[in-house]
């Protein structure tokens, strides 16, 4: 049981994680790629919390609960910036972002 | 009068700063105060000849240098590496002493010949004085981290003297030189921090050349020639050694990294070939005896073969490059080319004379290249071109110039009674003395001599003989003879050719128990 | 242990991380502040006094060891770089600004606190919090001069950053699981036995990499430092690198790998790439800002093999040398460019409009010639402590890879001078006549303060016992 | 039953993921997002994490989502397009992700885990809440003060930024 | 005796002084010049009178090498020849030069010439000879080229400079490996044998001055400078240096390098008689004729008759020095009269009543070249066949073709000065004379001397004695007299007479050859023709060089084009490194992807049906994942 139930729990986290980084490279949209980087971080908290269940500290809960916390932060940042760029530019595809280069 | 070699090397310095503060406004005051101090510094450096004891016969290197000054620069406590400790740390030899006079020499008449400079004035002696310093600090320097201060300097200088006054691929020319100078330096930096981790003098890491050269190494040095060191599977005193002559290779130049040569002097301004030729080869050379003869001794019979090689190879590839050009100035810059092959090949000797030879060769290219560059300068001045195919029997118009050339080119192909015939011929006799070199290097090197001929002979048919012609009619006005101070910058340069041609021990008594001390130190570590 | 005794030792202990509070109590009063004034030089004022104070705060004689509750850990050489990075803080004021917003100074304190976290995380926890939040604050600053470029560059950034993030939890979080611990102080060289923990550390590695900009990480810095302003810019290439790159080291302390170890050896071998990489990547550019920011990429790369010395063998005082250096050349840097930029010159190419501006083109030849590392400048110093400490290192122990990079540095550093001279050869050298109608020369004030910074890099090499005197300058004027 | 229940979240997480990959419409991702976030909140209550599914609940599925949803309304929604998105090359996005996966199962597959014979029953302590605050204020002070700063700084930032953005 | 070191300085000094001053002070040039000579002349002689004991002298040069002079019989008896004909040569052209403009540096020229030759002949230490036999090279080449503006001339002394210059560095060569084998280089100090190689290089270096094959092309060029200079230079002095050198070392001398000598001396004489045949120009005749008689010289040395060389050294300088100065007065009377292009034969001819004093000292020069007897050209050349006889019959089998070719060449020899003397002085005068002329004293003074000086009596009172009784006579005790019988003189003189006889009824005035003479054409027969060109070695030269100089444009090319471009390199390899990383660094932030990407860009085109536009941070994200998986491969 404990090992299924193990199993299971690592299989749903490699599942999200490639699903983050499927989403991330084959999206164009901008929140589309959020949403992925999103999955992985959820794989991520869910990891730290599949280590951490067993544990008689909950240090593991807490660095989830921090890592949620900053995600939100972060997302709330990105929304700044993609509003901001959508002001001046009226795009939200990631290829039309060009303007920085070498000339 | 301890501090002599302090005051030669560094009043140009802060003279150069001083004229930072005076306004761009007074052109003609920057060149008086530049040919001042250049004059002072080359009066200081005859004084220094005069009390050189050139008797001292020393019993290790530590004890062979005289005017040292000796003062703590930089003491840092690194706590993994130890102290690190940089000193200011000066003084001449047999060698250098020579080298001290020949440029202030050179430097001084490089004033006279920048004498006309019209743009820019203030930079240009500003540079020209940094550059005076790093060159003689280069030849004064006993602590290595103060050679190679003085050697990666003077890039600086140069690089803008090139770049700014220079011809039309200026730019391109510049950033040649500065890449390919800083690339070999860069391969002694490597065996600079080497030699320093391996080093000790009193218990203390050192970057003494005097300690590297009595061979104070650590035990477990790497570079300890009893310790048989290996670095990525090489031997590492090996590759030390090879570093070090690709460095000072490039710098003097020997034939595959001398590319640069001819670009920098066809492009730089007159006064500055001068300087180039006359003293920053001189260097390179001055690199090999210090530094590579100097601390790694015990390999020089090893690789000698190698050495002469490419000696031999840069007297007749930069020969025979000489013969092919039309431009006058890149005929003389591939001719220096030639001439620093008897360098290479006299320090593969390993034989006294081989080795004065060398030495004496310096010193004699470095008259002589410069009144090479100075009398292309002169027919450059008046017409802007330089191209052989453009002049035709100058000799009746300009008799006292072609005289000079004459003499000039005379001595650049080494005809006996002109200085530069000694040292080729020292240079010979110790490749054919030598017990480490096939006969065949002299005798090829030898055949060096034809070709130096040809290229001479030649070109003074074809520009200064034959039917009087120059390409422009608007070049006319301006064939006249030489001026007074052409002949000022000229004829020191003229009597002094001659003069060390006849009595050449005036030089070599100077360096005798150098050399005699130096060759002791090389059998030493060969036997 | 009592609940009550423990709480009594942290708030004996609450002094470790004065600076930090410091700081953040001086960037919300700055920001509470600038809703009533907004005065750009009381806002300066309590920003650079903030900053004096965090300084002030942050040389209080310490001992080494942990502090509450194990969260923070400090020694005397971290708190001689936090030093050093509210330094390189203050030095931002020099830049002229257009707009003095308090958000900006805000965020530059918030920037430090961050900065200074991470030099002493001692948690996992704060490890990544410290991370997240100069990272925040790097998205925010490159976008902070809010034209099209910088919110482009900051959504670049941030997007990489987040992934790089993630990354790094998962790493965080695999530490975590396999080992068990979550403080660096636990850490033992048997607890990374496992592959589950050597992947862990590697992830968590690639976290800081990032920060550092280390290949393959590095892809958001040319950008970054091309689109953010120049202030932004000059702090955000020295700041989260050093604290980056020192953290990393702490890490690599904490879990004991050998240099033979197989992650040290990945991240050799991405030192050396980033050196080739930051090198030859600079060539190519026109932009001088995007050169510059390669140029740092490739300083990275340097830096990284400081770090990475066999155990027992870390040059402190070489990286101290580099990174003291590494952030004045690369602020003066910023700070010349940015004036050139004022003048609308951005591409190298331009540059020969400014020749007759002879005097800041000398120095800003010779901030670039210190960035090559050639004599007589400090620059040439930093090099010759980092080849030093690289053969030293290599000689200890014998790694290859070493070598290797020994060799990449001593060519990459020949190869950086043919873009670095491209600024001087356009200024000088080039053949093009500009007319000088429509071009002001650059004012006193900021030839002033370039002449500063180049007097400075020139004292350092003929004095260089000054830079190492910086910390123990810095030490007595506290008492 | 707590089997059926363990079933359907999970089913909850992997469909949401299923819809986000799948889908085109950023819309329909990002309440498929919110799906998932659900079900992984669920997932924590089984590993006896309460405050933790309540914070993803809160801030994650409620903050996060509405965040998005609110950033696809005011970007594509105001032109009136269609809120769909390209892809870009699935075919090799799919071959690194299933390598990604492979790699991560084969990574996971080899973990040791030093907790293994910890047994159910003690995972059930109640005062998890109180442990948790506890660590906050001792063992995590300096983080707990330092996340609050970090909240004001992104505050701060987005918030001005967006002013800024919304000010030309 | 007093300090060696002042009699050394009067003795070689003394003329570049003059030289100098002369320059200096052009008002009193001729007189400073000659005075300086003549003081320095008689000084020679007075030292050669005086003769006692070899003097020596030696001074530390370079650390621990001496350099030494040494005066003794030989080289003050060469001294005094080369003083005593310098002199003339300077009197007669205060003259012949007096209308130059540049004449006070033909002096000087001359000064720094004579003092050169006599440091060489002074010189004990073969690197000293060396140095003083590179100045006489350069003095040669300053000479030649006195009328540099004149087109051709610099050329010519070009060729002639670099054909010594390649001997020099045999000479060179040689004489540091004899360094190298005997660690002295004092001539008088060495004894023992010279290594193969060494002796060979140091005989390749004598034959460049001395003109022998394969090196004897430059004579005939140096015919350009100004005809006293030949007098002195190129028919008495300079070219017999090689001879000098040959001499001294000879008894050190690798014994296959003399017969190499002996060869090549025996060939040059006989191609260069054979050549002088044919020539047009009285200058080629002359340099024709002197390089065969050098020839015998070099020929006597191999054969192991030095002395015999010597003595021929010393009869040949007058007889050729009044030969080629005679030549110059008819040059100068030619060019005086007719402005005609003064040196050719064909339009000469009836001189004889013309200038009379010279046709004189021409006929008893031409003489003594044809080696009749009664003259000192018998006499010299008598002891080297004798020397080669002697030789021949100790060697045997083809050693005897020396002897004979030297006793051919004789008949050759006086063939050819037969006709010289005959269509340049008797018959008619085929030139249009314009104006008068009178025989200047100065001219013929100088010439009679050196006339009379081939008459056999200053040398022995017996007509057919040899070098052994003039050299006794002198005191000189060593020469030893190689015996050779009674039959070499006879056939030498039966040559002689054949040879005049011939050459009499060949170019006598009123034969077909002497009336067809002034519109004979070069000869075009290939053979006649190579003859009349000298064997065409100025040609090889002149291709030699033109090759090297192609070879160093080739070299200059692949500097240019290969070594610069290779070294570069680095250079551009960087460059397209850094292009690469530009372009990836572009797709990575920027723009367009790169080579995954756009094949997943491809793909995902095909796939989906939709234009994919490239991706930057996805790439980047891309790029870190596969390194994560690659690190995972490689490591796992």
């Amino acid at each position: 049981m404990i090992e299924q139930e193990q199993s299971v729990f690592l299989y749903l986290i490699a599942f999200l994680i490639s699903a983050g980084v499927y989403v991330i490279l084959n999206k164009r949209n901008l929140i589309f790629i959020l949403i992925g980087i999103e999955l992985i971080v959820n794989g991520a908290n869910l990891l730290i919390a599949f280590f951490a269940r067993s544990e008689s500290t909950s240090n593991g809960q807490i660095l989830a609960i921090f890592s949620v916390v900053l995600t939100v932060c972060e997302v709330a940042i990105a929304l700044a910036i993609l509003l901001s760029i959508y002001r001046r530019r009226q795009v939200s595809d990631l290829d039309q972002l060009k303007e920085i280069g070498n000339d | 009068m301890q501090n002599l070699l302090s005051w030669i090397f560094l009043f140009p310095l802060a003279v150069a700063f001083a004229l930072l503060l005076i306004p761009s406004a007074k052109k003609s005051l920057f060149r008086v105060v530049a040919l001042i101090t250049l004059g002072a510094q080359f009066i200081l450096s005859i004084v220094l000849l005069i009390g050189f004891d050139s008797s001292l016969a020393p019993s290790s290197w530590k004890s062979a240098f005289q005017y040292v000054v000796k003062v703590d620069w930089i003491n840092l406590s690194l706590a993994s590496v130890g102290n690190f400790k940089i000193q200011y740390y000066i003084g001449v030899d047999g060698i250098s002493v020579l080298l001290v006079a020949l440029s202030s020499l050179v430097l001084f008449i490089g004033v006279l010949s920048s004498w006309n400079m019209k743009e820019k004035v203030k930079g240009y002696f500003f540079l020209y004085l940094l550059l005076s310093s790093s060159v003689v600090g280069c030849f004064i320097a006993l602590d290595f981290f103060l050679f190679y201060l003085c050697f990666e300097f003077m890039l600086l200088p140069m690089f803008f003297l090139i770049g700014i006054w220079g011809g039309k691929r200026r730019s391109y020319a510049s950033i040649k030189f500065f890449l390919y100078t800083l690339f070999g330096s860069l391969f002694i930096l490597v065996v600079m921090i080497m030699l320093y981790m391996g080093v000790q003098e009193e218990g203390i890491n050192t970057f003494s050349l005097a300690a590297m050269m009595d061979g104070n190494y650590l035990t477990d040095a790497v570079l300890n020639p009893e310790s048989d060191g290996y670095f990525l599977g090489v031997p590492a005193r090996s590759l030390a050694f090879l570093f070090l002559l690709v460095g000072f290779a490039i710098k003097l130049p020997a034939v595959p990294v001398h590319t640069w040569l001819p670009d920098a002097h066809v492009e730089a301004p007159t006064p500055i070939s001068v300087v180039l030729a006359g003293l920053l080869l001189k260097v390179g050379g001055y690199g090999l005896f210090r530094i590579l003869y100097g601390i790694f001794p015990d390999l020089t019979a090893k690789y000698s073969g190698l050495l002469a090689f490419f000696g031999v190879l840069s007297i007749i590839y930069g020969g025979l490059n000489a013969l092919a050009q039309r431009d006058l100035k890149r005929m003389v810059a591939y001719s220096s080319v030639s001439h620093m092959g008897f360098v290479l090949l006299g320090l593969a000797s390993i034989t006294s004379a081989g080795i004065a030879g060398s030495l004496y060769h310096m010193i004699s290219h470095g008259l002589i290249s410069p009144a090479l560059f100075l009398v292309v300068g002169v027919i450059y001045d008046r017409t802007h071109n330089r191209t052989m195919d453009c002049f035709s029997g100058l000799a009746g118009k300009m008799p006292v110039y072609t005289f000079l050339v004459a003499l000039f080119f005379f001595a650049g192909m080494g005809l006996p009674t002109l200085s530069g015939f000694i040292g080729e011929l020292m240079v010979l006799m110790g490749a054919f003395t030598s017990k480490v070199l096939a006969k065949w290097y002299g005798i090829l090197a030898i055949l060096g001599m034809i070709i130096s001929a040809a290229y001479f002979i030649w070109t003074l048919q074809r520009v200064f003989f034959g039917k009087y012609f120059v390409r422009e009619s608007a070049w006319e006005p301006h064939m006249k003879d030489l001026s007074p101070r052409e002949l000022i910058m000229l004829i020191p340069l003229a009597v002094l050719v001659v003069l060390f041609g006849i009595f050449p021990t005036w030089i070599l008594d100077f360096s005798n128990e150098t050399i005699e001390f130096f060759m002791k130190h090389l059998s030493n570590s060969l036997s | 242990m009592k609940l009550s005794d423990q709480l009594q030792g942290i708030i004996n202990e609450l002094g470790a991380a004065g600076t930090e509070t410091t700081l953040m109590l001086g960037a919300i009063i700055l920001l509470v502040f600038g809703l009533f004034q907004s005065k750009p030089i009381f806002i300066k004022l309590l920003f650079a006094a903030t900053i004096v104070f965090g300084i002030y705060m942050n040389l209080r004689p310490v001992e080494s060891g942990f502090y509450i509750s194990t969260a923070l850990y400090l020694d005397e050489q971290l708190v001689y770089f936090i030093s050093l990075l509210l330094l390189g803080g203050l030095l931002i004021l020099l830049f002229p600004r257009d707009q003095h917003s308090v958000e900006f100074y805000f965020l530059v304190l918030s920037l430090l606190v961050g900065c200074s976290f991470m030099l002493k995380a001692n948690s996992l926890l704060l490890v990544y919090l410290s991370i997240e939040l100069v990272s925040f604050v790097s998205y925010i600053l490159t976008g902070f001069n809010f034209r099209k470029q910088g919110f482009e560059a900051a959504i670049k950034y941030l997007l990489f950053g987040t992934l790089s993030s993630a990354v790094m939890l998962i790493g965080l979080a695999l530490i975590y699981g396999t080992t068990n611990t979550f403080f660096l102080s636990d850490w033992t060289f048997t607890l990374f036995s496992s592959i589950g923990s050597q992947v862990g550390l590697l992830f968590l590695c690639f976290g800081l990499l990032f920060k550092i900009a280390i290949f393959p990480f590095h892809v958001w810095t040319p950008a970054t430092y091309q689109a953010a302003p120049s202030d932004a810019v000059a702090l955000l290439s020295v700041a989260p690198k050093l604290a980056g790159l020192l953290l990393l080291r702490r890490v690599l302390l904490a879990c004991e790998l050998t240099l033979d170890h197989w992650v040290t050896e990945v991240l050799l071998v991405l030192g050396v790439v980033t050196i080739l990489v930051g090198t030859f990547g600079a060539i190519g550019q026109n932009n001088v800002r995007r050169m510059i920011s390669f140029g740092s990429i490739a300083h990275s790369g340097f830096l990284l093999g400081l770090i990475l010395a066999p155990s027992g063998h870390f040059d402190k005082e070489a990286f101290w040398w580099y990174s003291a250096i590494y952030v004045i050349m690369n602020i003066a840097a910023f700070f010349i460019v940015d004036q050139y930029e004022r003048k609308g010159i951005l591409l190298s190419s331009d540059y020969f409009q400014s020749q007759k501006s002879v005097w800041l083109g000398a120095v800003f030849t010779l901030v670039l010639v210190s960035l090559v590392g050639i004599p007589p400048l400090a620059g040439f110093t930093a090099k010759l402590f980092l080849f030093s400490s690289l053969w030293r290192s290599y000689q200890v122990d014998g790694q290859v890879l070493q070598a290797v990079f020994l060799f990449s540095a001593v060519f990459a550093t020949v190869a950086s001078l043919f873009f670095y001279l491209k600024v001087p050869k356009n200024i000088f050298l080039s053949p093009k006549a500009f007319s000088q109608n429509g071009f002001a020369d650059f004012s006193l004030r900021s030839k002033f303060i370039a002449t500063l910074f180049a007097i400075i890099l020139l004292l350092a090499f003929f004095v260089p016992s000054s830079v190492m005197n910086l910390q123990m300058l810095l030490h007595n004027t506290h008492e | 039953m707590m089997l059926a229940v363990q079933g359907l979240v999970l089913l909850m997480v992997v469909i949401g993921c299923a819809i986000i990959l799948l889908t085109k419409n950023v819309v329909h991702a990002a309440y498929a997002l919110g799906l998932s976030l659900v079900g992984i909140a669920g997932l924590y209550v089984f590993l006896n994490m309460e405050l933790l599914a309540v914070v993803q609940i809160l801030l994650y599925a409620g903050g996060v989502v509405i965040l998005l949803a609110f950033g696809v309304m005011m970007t594509n929604r105001l032109q009136g397009e269609q809120v769909v998105t390209g892809s870009r090359s699935p075919f090799w996005s799919l071959v690194i992700a299933l390598a990604t996966f492979v790699g991560l199962v084969s990574l996971f597959s080899g973990l040791e885990f030093t907790n293994q014979q910890v047994n159910i029953e003690s995972q059930a302590k109640p005062s998890q809440l109180e442990a948790i605050g506890v660590a906050f204020l001792t063992d995590h002070l300096v983080a707990f003060e330092l996340i609050a700063f970090v909240l004001l700084v992104a505050l701060v930032g987005a918030a001005y930024m967006a002013k800024i953005a919304s000010d030309d | 005796m007093t300090d060696p070191l002042i009699w050394i300085c009067f003795l070689i000094f003394l003329p570049l002084v003059g030289g100098i001053l002369g320059y200096c002070f052009k008002r009193y040039l001729q007189i400073v010049n000659l005075t300086s000579v003549g003081f320095s002349l008689a000084v020679a002689v007075l030292l050669l009178i005086s003769y006692t004991s070899p003097i020596r002298y030696h001074w530390e040069w370079l650390p621990k090498f001496h350099l030494s002079i040494v005066i003794d019989q030989i080289s003050l008896l060469l001294v005094t020849l080369v003083l005593f004909i310098a002199l003339l040569v300077q009197f007669f052209s205060t003259e012949y030069m007096r209308s130059e403009k540049g004449i006070a540096r033909f002096y000087g020229k001359l000064g720094f010439f004579i003092f050169a030759m006599l440091g060489l002949l002074l010189a004990d230490n073969l690197l000293l000879l060396f140095v003083f036999w590179e100045l006489v090279g350069l003095a040669s080449y300053l000479l030649i080229g006195f009328w540099y503006y004149k087109d051709g001339i610099p050329k010519a002394a070009r060729i002639a400079f670099m054909v010594n210059r390649v001997a020099d560095a045999a000479l060179l060569s040689g004489i540091l490996l004899v360094y190298d084998q005997a660690q002295i280089l004092s001539i008088s100090d060495l004894n023992g044998t010279f290594t193969l190689l060494s002796s060979l290089l140091i005989a390749f270096g004598a034959f460049g001055k001395s003109a022998q094959l394969p090196y004897s092309g430059w004579l005939t060029k140096a015919m350009v400078g100004p005809t006293p200079v030949s007098a002195l230079i190129h028919a008495a002095t300079m070219v017999a240096a090689g001879v000098y050198l040959l001499f001294r070392v000879a008894p050190l001398m690798h014994e296959k390098a003399m017969l190499l000598v002996a060869v090549i001396g025996t060939l040059t004489a006989f191609y260069a008689a054979c050549c002088a045949l044919v020539q047009f120009d009285l200058k080629k005749v002359l340099a024709y004729s002197t390089i065969s008689q050098l020839g015998y010289m070099t020929l006597g040395i191999g054969v192991g008759a030095r002395e015999a060389s010597l003595f021929h050294l010393l009869t040949h300088a007058f007889f050729k020095a009044g030969l080629f100065l005679a030549a110059a007065s008819i040059i100068h009377f030619l060019h005086h009269v007719s402005k005609q292009d003064a040196q050719d034969m064909r339009y000469m001819g009836g001189l004889r009543q013309k200038i009379k004093w010279t046709y004189w000292s021409f006929l008893f020069c031409g003489l003594a070249l044809a080696g009749l007897p009664l003259f000192s050209g018998f006499m010299s050349k008598d002891g080297i066949l004798l020397g080669a006889w002697a030789f021949a019959t100790e060697h045997g089998g083809w050693a005897y073709l020396i002897p004979d070719l030297g006793l051919i060449t004789a008949l050759i020899t006086a063939f050819y000065a037969a006709r010289m003397l005959l269509l340049v002085f008797w018959g008619e005068s085929r030139t249009v004379m314009q104006h008068g002329f009178r025989e200047s004293a100065r001219f013929f003074v100088p010439t009679l001397m050196l006339a009379l000086l081939s008459i056999w009596l200053f040398y022995h009172w017996n007509p057919f004695a040899h070098h052994a009784h003039f050299f006794s006579m002198l005191g000189i005790k060593d020469a030893v007299f190689a015996g050779g019988g009674e039959l070499i003189p006879f056939l030498a003189t039966l040559m002689a007479g054949v040879g005049t006889v011939l050459g009499y009824a060949f170019f006598k005035p009123d034969s077909t050859y002497a009336k067809n003479f002034s519109i004979l054409p070069i000869p075009s027969s290939l053979g006649m023709n190579m003859l009349f060109r000298g064997l065409a070695l100025t040609d090889l030269y002149a291709y030699l060089g033109k090759y090297i100089y192609r070879f160093s444009m080739l070299l200059a090319f692949i500097d240019q084009k290969l070594i610069n471009p290779l070294l570069h390199l680095f250079a551009i390899g960087s460059v397209v490194f850094s292009k690469v990383l530009a372009l990836l660094d572009r797709f990575l932030v920027d723009g367009p992807v790169n080579f995954i990407a756009r094949a997943a860009a491809f793909l995902g085109r095909r796939l989906a049906g939709l234009s994919a536009r490239e991706g930057q941070v996805q790439f980047a994200s891309l790029l870190v994942i596969l390194i994560l998986i690659l690190i995972w491969t490689f490591f796992f």
